[in-house]
């Protein structure tokens, strides 16, 4: 079994021709099957991390809450999980946390706010008063849309949220359950062209464009063992991020491997914006507006948890 | 009243070790008469008895009550079974248990509660109408079932060696108790015991079956004069012999 | 009285060594039982006297809780006796359902979550259909285990005497099932508590005890989240006391007769 | 005449049993075509049950799926015997030792309304998250129906047994071992029945929350994640755990009538 | 061998329905005594042997066993209970219900098996040796119980009724039985029955209950000459003479 310590669940393997003193050569990643981890899957794919002189498995976990434990018990060396969660965790102790990499950040249409066709939602405005789901409450999903709507002069505590799992978005949505739907992709892209859905608001848009979703994290005791670990990985993730830039094919070919997209969805789904380097103001942001609405005891300078980028 | 044509049980039928438990047994009861039946132990008399009851069905033959054949329990019936103890319900008081059957009888509460308590008086349990069955002795309980059944006023009563549990002199007057019940009420009564004497004094006819498969090796008709009376009876010349003559029937069979 | 003070002690004794072993241990996951109780009383016992010194969050999370919890025990139990009843003396009930229900029973109720949604929408309708689901079974087998075992003496006493329908069912299969079925009630009714948690995960929730502790267990507020578990534990312990006191009453006659063996 | 129908009768023929069983599959089964096809309930997520059992029977020859079917059984055997283990012997001490009961009493009551998924993640800390965090889910829930049917049984064993063979001198762990535990076995192993339910449940519901890799559980995860859900996916996995429940209960009946045939036999269930 | 000081019992005691089943009842046995006890239903008889068996603890005074104060199940001890039937285990065959004691004696496997299966051929049961109780009748269970007891070959032997569901010849074949193992092995035994010939015909003494609370209102010492026999003794003019006295006793306390 795996010792708490270092997180190494074999021991260290000489490294490769390039991999220049690396602490420890393979490393296990919790991922979750969405678009917003493909950095990783690309890298494996393209061989960045084998470039690197790392070994990376992935792990598939339900939710980013359910890899902590196993980060804590040293199962896995690092985790993607999306800011929100991991600051809250990190202000309540349940972990130290070290960012490796930043990974994704909204970018328009990736996210929606919809309406089926015969709604009487239209506007933004609309939405008081309305019951919206949310994947979980006080969450990322909140944080943004909240941002949005008291820019556009709406009341974002009129809305009724309520945390319907991705599954049952959709039955709920037809069913009445839900006035409007907050969708992230595929599903934009499917209520669109399947349902006649309309988009009412981004919520990605205003003061939280390009909103930092998720990122690559590990304890700051893993890292402080493994720095050279760390650097490593991080430049991998910002060069597949660079390759993803402009290529939708490389991101294209891996999704089906980690998430349920065929081929055909991917061909045609909004992505997320991939981080090429690691930017602590955006991301300081995301702790800012969480102190606001009280989901923090004390603020986080986000600065300290980073490094600096080392790839380019 | 009566009518048992050519019955035949077989137990676990088919297996290996199947039982032949009646084979061919012919008997008739006529209405209002008091029948004993003696036998060597686990001859069958029980399984005669619960077939009658309709509680299994033979694997062979016919048995009649008032014309119609059993298929299933006839009406306005009443056992006491050999395993008294098990047939008590532990969950409800002793009067409870008495009263449970006269539901059947059209009786409101408080009727059914007073013919209760007059049937468990006439066994000797007034005092016990509220215990639970666990907290009387063997022959209590045994007496409670012969309450039950009594108050329930049948038109037909089974009785599997329904004194067999109690003291000599408690036997005597729950006989008596039978007969004078019997005389009151129009009764036909089946009563199987193992006392030849009891079987010849509460009798009207006493029929010995044989050792497994039962049938009938000895049919006695008891002429007694008079109302039998513990005493008179038992002395007269007519019962001595009777017993004598049933004692050699059984005697003729049995099983160890 | 004695029994009683042992239960005590050795809860006591738990307690500490729980709290030493949480204090030595040091870890975020898990917080001394004494940080706990402190954050249960502030966040729900610390209310005006008004209101029984519950706060509005205890109004708002405990009450609906123990409401679902009831009706859907409630519902499930009196399901699962009915059924069980029905399966343990109907041969012919029993081979068509039988099937059907030992495939109904193995189904793990998350995977049906969307089925539900459809069938009956968010909110409570959805909920209580969840809870009985899921706690019908203990009842409904060991009624009809009791059913099935009634002393076959019993059933021909009743039948000799020809009972009713009613009259055999009431006054002797029940009874005489009774001490099974209340083993089944027992199991359901912390089961009951378990599967209120479950269901208040359900989508569409936004009270309960469930859901305040998957929300602490969300924004990793785990003190928040022990509290929730302690409330179970405390509800499930009370709960199943005010169970006991109703089984020793009904079942007065069994324990008496069991005993006597002196 | 009415009266008759509820005293037992005659046992039907196995034949007879298992048509009528089928029907009631059937009807169930037909029920569900109906709703679907009628549109009672949107096809998208109640598709009918042909569709369902085709799929299911296509993913019996899936190896990928018999992959997770086969990780899934495993925990679930491992738990059930775990806990069959564990529940017996202390139902045993806890329903013939009244004192130890009592004294323990709160501790297990404190325990048993703790619902597993508020455990994940404090037991995947403590032992981590393979195999050995479903299986001990599956020992945690498994364990109660198992505990609590010993512990009823015991108290419905008849004292006069128990008294014969305390009057041949035997000490109360003899009287326990050989009255008390055979006399309630049956209804232990209606316990381990109810408990092998429980236990499958478990095993696949700690999947969809927390499995990783393997399991039918995680199958149905992924088939739910899809966009639009794959419904009869997900459906055809929870056909196949029913399916497998419906057998478990059938061996585990099998079973206890051979060996209690004593049991049946008494209660004039079978010839 | 055996002494009863003063024993008395009160169920539910403290309760206001408290029953005194015995009150200050004192008794003694010798070793190797046969020891016939007759009382009307219910006075406190199996009450009796439950104490001295170390079953129940009597609320009052105490049991010595070859000098030892009984506090639990003494060694080398049967009991044939009145509830024979509920006393046998229903998931054993016949032949291991009857073995199972004999695990107390250092007996391997085939030797259990022999000694129970000599035991059942002593009470006519061979047959039966591999048949569940269930599938036996009335009698047959009974037989089984006495079986089980006799293969123990218990120092004390401790008998409730014994013989009430089997038939005349039975009785009285399983009465000499008893007498034959009792000369052979050296057991005190202890006999309730309600039947005064046999306590008469077994007994070497005949102890006379009075109803409840329970007490001893007659002990007589029963002097019959020569070996027992069921022709010869019941004759004996000694033996009628008994029989009539202890009539008398037990009549003086009937209960209906
Ligand atoms: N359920 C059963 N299965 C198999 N055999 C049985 C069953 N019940 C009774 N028998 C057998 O049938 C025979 C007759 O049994 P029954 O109970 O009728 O005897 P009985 O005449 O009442 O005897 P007793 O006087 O001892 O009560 C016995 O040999 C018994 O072993
Ligand atoms: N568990 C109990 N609780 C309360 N009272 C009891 C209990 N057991 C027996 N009794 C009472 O004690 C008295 C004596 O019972 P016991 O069984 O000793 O009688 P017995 O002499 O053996 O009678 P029988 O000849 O009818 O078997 C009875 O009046 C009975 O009601
Ligand atoms: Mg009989
Ligand atoms: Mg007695």
């Amino acid at each position: 079994a795996a010792c708490s310590s270092g997180g190494s669940t074999t021991p260290d393997t000489p490294p490769s021709a390039s991999a220049g003193g690396l602490e420890k050569t393979k490393i296990k990643v919790a991922t979750l099957p969405a678009i917003d981890s493909a950095a990783i899957y690309v890298a494996i794919d393209q061989k960045l991390f084998e470039k690197e002189g790392l070994d990376v498995t992935p792990q598939i976990v339900q939710a980013a809450p359910e890899a902590i434990p196993m980060l804590l018990k040293g199962e896995i060396d690092a985790m993607f999980g999306n800011y929100v969660s991991m600051f809250a965790a990190h202000d309540k102790g349940a972990l130290k946390l070290r960012i490796l990499a930043e990974g994704s950040r909204a970018a328009p249409d990736s996210l929606s706010i919809m309406a089926l066709p015969g709604s009487p939602i239209k506007t933004a405005k609309d939405l008081e008063g309305k019951t919206v789901n949310v994947n979980v409450l006080h969450n990322f999903q909140e944080l943004a849309l909240s941002q949005v709507l008291k820019a556009n002069n709406v009341d974002p505590t009129k809305i009724k949220y309520v945390p319907v799992t991705f599954q049952n978005i959709m039955p709920s949505w037809k069913g009445g359950q839900i006035d409007a739907a907050y969708l992230g992709e595929p599903m934009v892209t499917a209520a669109t062209s399947s349902m006649g859905a309309r988009k009412i608001i981004d919520p990605a848009s205003g003061p939280a464009a390009e909103f930092p979703i998720s990122g690559y994290v590990s304890t700051q005791e893993w890292y402080d063992k493994n720095p050279k670990v760390a650097a490593a990985f991080q430049r991998a993730i910002h060069n597949a991020a660079k390759l993803m830039e402009n290529n939708r094919e490389v991101v294209a070919k891996v999704l089906p491997n980690f998430t349920q997209i065929d081929a055909a969805t991917a061909a045609t789904v909004t992505f997320p914006y991939f981080s090429s380097n690691d930017n602590p103001v955006r991301l300081q942001r995301v702790a800012d507006w969480m102190l606001e609405a009280k989901w923090l005891n004390k603020s986080i300078d986000v600065k300290t948890l980073m490094s600096a980028t080392t790839s380019g | 009243m009566l009518e048992i044509d050519n019955l035949s049980h077989v137990y676990g039928g088919g297996s290996p070790n199947a039982h032949h438990a009646i084979d061919g047994l012919n008997l008739s009861v006529a209405e209002g008469e008091l029948l004993c039946i003696v036998g060597p132990s686990g001859c069958g008399k029980s399984t005669l008895l619960r077939s009658i009851a309709g509680l299994i069905t033979p694997t062979g033959g016919e048995i009649k009550i008032a014309g119609n054949v059993v298929r299933q329990t006839p009406d306005n019936l009443a056992v006491v079974f050999q395993d008294y103890s098990r047939s008590l319900f532990p969950w409800m008081s002793v009067a409870d248990n008495v009263a449970l059957p006269l539901r059947r009888k059209n009786m409101d509460k408080s009727q059914r509660r007073e013919a209760a308590h007059e049937a468990l008086e006439s066994v000797g349990l007034s005092g016990a109408a509220r215990k639970y069955p666990f907290q009387l002795s063997g022959g209590m309980q045994q007496r409670v079932a012969i309450a039950r059944a009594l108050a329930y006023r049948p038109a037909l009563m089974l009785m599997d060696e329904p004194f067999g549990s109690v003291d000599a002199q408690t036997r005597e007057d729950l006989e008596d108790l039978v007969l004078k019940v019997r005389g009151h009420h129009q009764m036909t009564i089946v009563l199987i015991t193992h006392d030849i004497d009891e079987s010849v004094y509460v009798g009207d006819r006493v029929v010995v079956l044989s050792k497994a498969p039962a049938n009938v090796v000895g049919d006695l008709k008891v002429d007694l004069p008079g109302p039998r009376d513990q005493i008179t009876t038992r002395e007269h010349s007519d019962f001595v012999h009777l017993r004598a003559e049933v004692g050699r029937l059984v005697r003729g069979h049995a099983t160890v | 009285m004695r029994t009683t003070a042992l239960r005590w002690l050795v809860l006591v004794v738990l307690v500490l060594l729980w709290e030493a072993a949480t204090t030595l241990a040091a870890s975020t996951f898990f917080p001394a039982p004494s940080v706990i109780v402190a954050r249960m009383h502030a966040m729900w016992f610390s209310g005006p006297p008004g209101t029984l010194f519950l706060t509005d969050a205890a109004i708002g999370d405990i009450l609906p809780s123990l409401g679902r919890m009831a009706a859907g025990y409630a519902g499930g139990a009196l399901t699962g006796v009915l059924l069980g009843l029905a399966l343990g003396l109907s041969a012919r009930v029993y081979d068509y359902l039988d099937g059907v229900l030992q495939f109904l029973r193995a189904i793990p109720p998350p995977a049906l979550i969307t089925v539900f949604v459809v069938v009956f929408g968010f909110g409570l309708r959805m909920q209580l259909a969840f809870i009985m689901f899921s706690i019908v079974w203990p009842v409904l087998l060991n009624t009809a285990d009791g059913a099935r075992s009634v002393e076959p003496l019993h059933l021909q006493t009743c039948q000799v005497f020809r009972l009713s329908r009613g009259e055999r069912l009431m006054k002797v299969i029940l009874p005489s099932a009774l001490p099974k079925v209340f083993a089944g009630l027992r199991l359901a009714l912390s089961l009951s508590l378990i599967v209120m948690v479950f269901s208040e995960l359900l989508p569409g929730t936004t009270n309960g005890i469930g859901f305040q502790l998957t929300y602490a267990y969300s924004t990793f507020d785990l003190p928040a989240m022990w509290a929730g578990i302690v409330l179970l534990g405390v509800l499930g312990y009370l709960l199943n006391e005010l169970f006991l006191v109703v089984e020793r009453r009904v079942l007065a006659w069994h324990h008496a007769a069991q005993q006597l063996v002196g | 005449m009415s009266a008759q129908t509820l005293s037992r009768p005659r046992p039907a023929t196995s034949a007879t049993r298992w048509s009528r069983r089928a029907a009631g599959a059937l009807a169930f089964a037909a029920l569900i075509e109906l709703l679907s096809r009628t549109g009672l309930a949107d096809p998208a997520f109640l598709p009918p049950a042909s569709e369902i059992i085709g799929r299911a029977a296509a993913l019996a020859f899936d190896p990928a799926f018999q992959a997770h079917a086969v990780t899934s059984l495993l925990a679930w055997t491992i738990g059930l015997g775990v806990a069959a283990a564990i529940a017996v012997p202390l139902g045993l001490l806890l329903g013939s030792v009244p004192i130890i009961d009592a004294a323990t009493r709160s501790v297990v009551e404190f325990l048993r309304p703790i619902p597993s998924v508020a455990l994940i993640p404090l037991v995947a800390l403590v032992i981590g998250t393979g195999l050995q965090l479903r299986v001990t889910l599956v020992v945690y829930a498994a364990l109660w129906p198992i505990l609590y049917n010993t512990m009823y049984g015991l108290r419905g064993v008849d004292p006069v047994a128990k008294e014969s063979l305390r009057a041949y001198g035997f000490g109360p762990l003899a009287v326990l071992l050989r009255v008390s535990l055979p006399s309630s076995a049956p209804f232990i192993t209606t316990g381990i029945r109810l408990a092998a339910g429980v236990a499958l449940i478990l095993t696949v519901s700690t999947e969809i929350v927390a499995g990783r890799g393997e399991g039918i559980g995680v199958f149905i995860f992924f088939a739910g994640i899809a966009v639009p859900a794959r419904m009869t996916d997900i459906l055809a996995g929870v056909f196949w755990v029913g399916l497998f429940g419906v057998a478990v209960n059938a061996l585990l009946v099998a079973v206890e009538r051979r060996a209690f045939r004593w049991h049946h036999a008494r209660l004039g269930e079978t010839r």
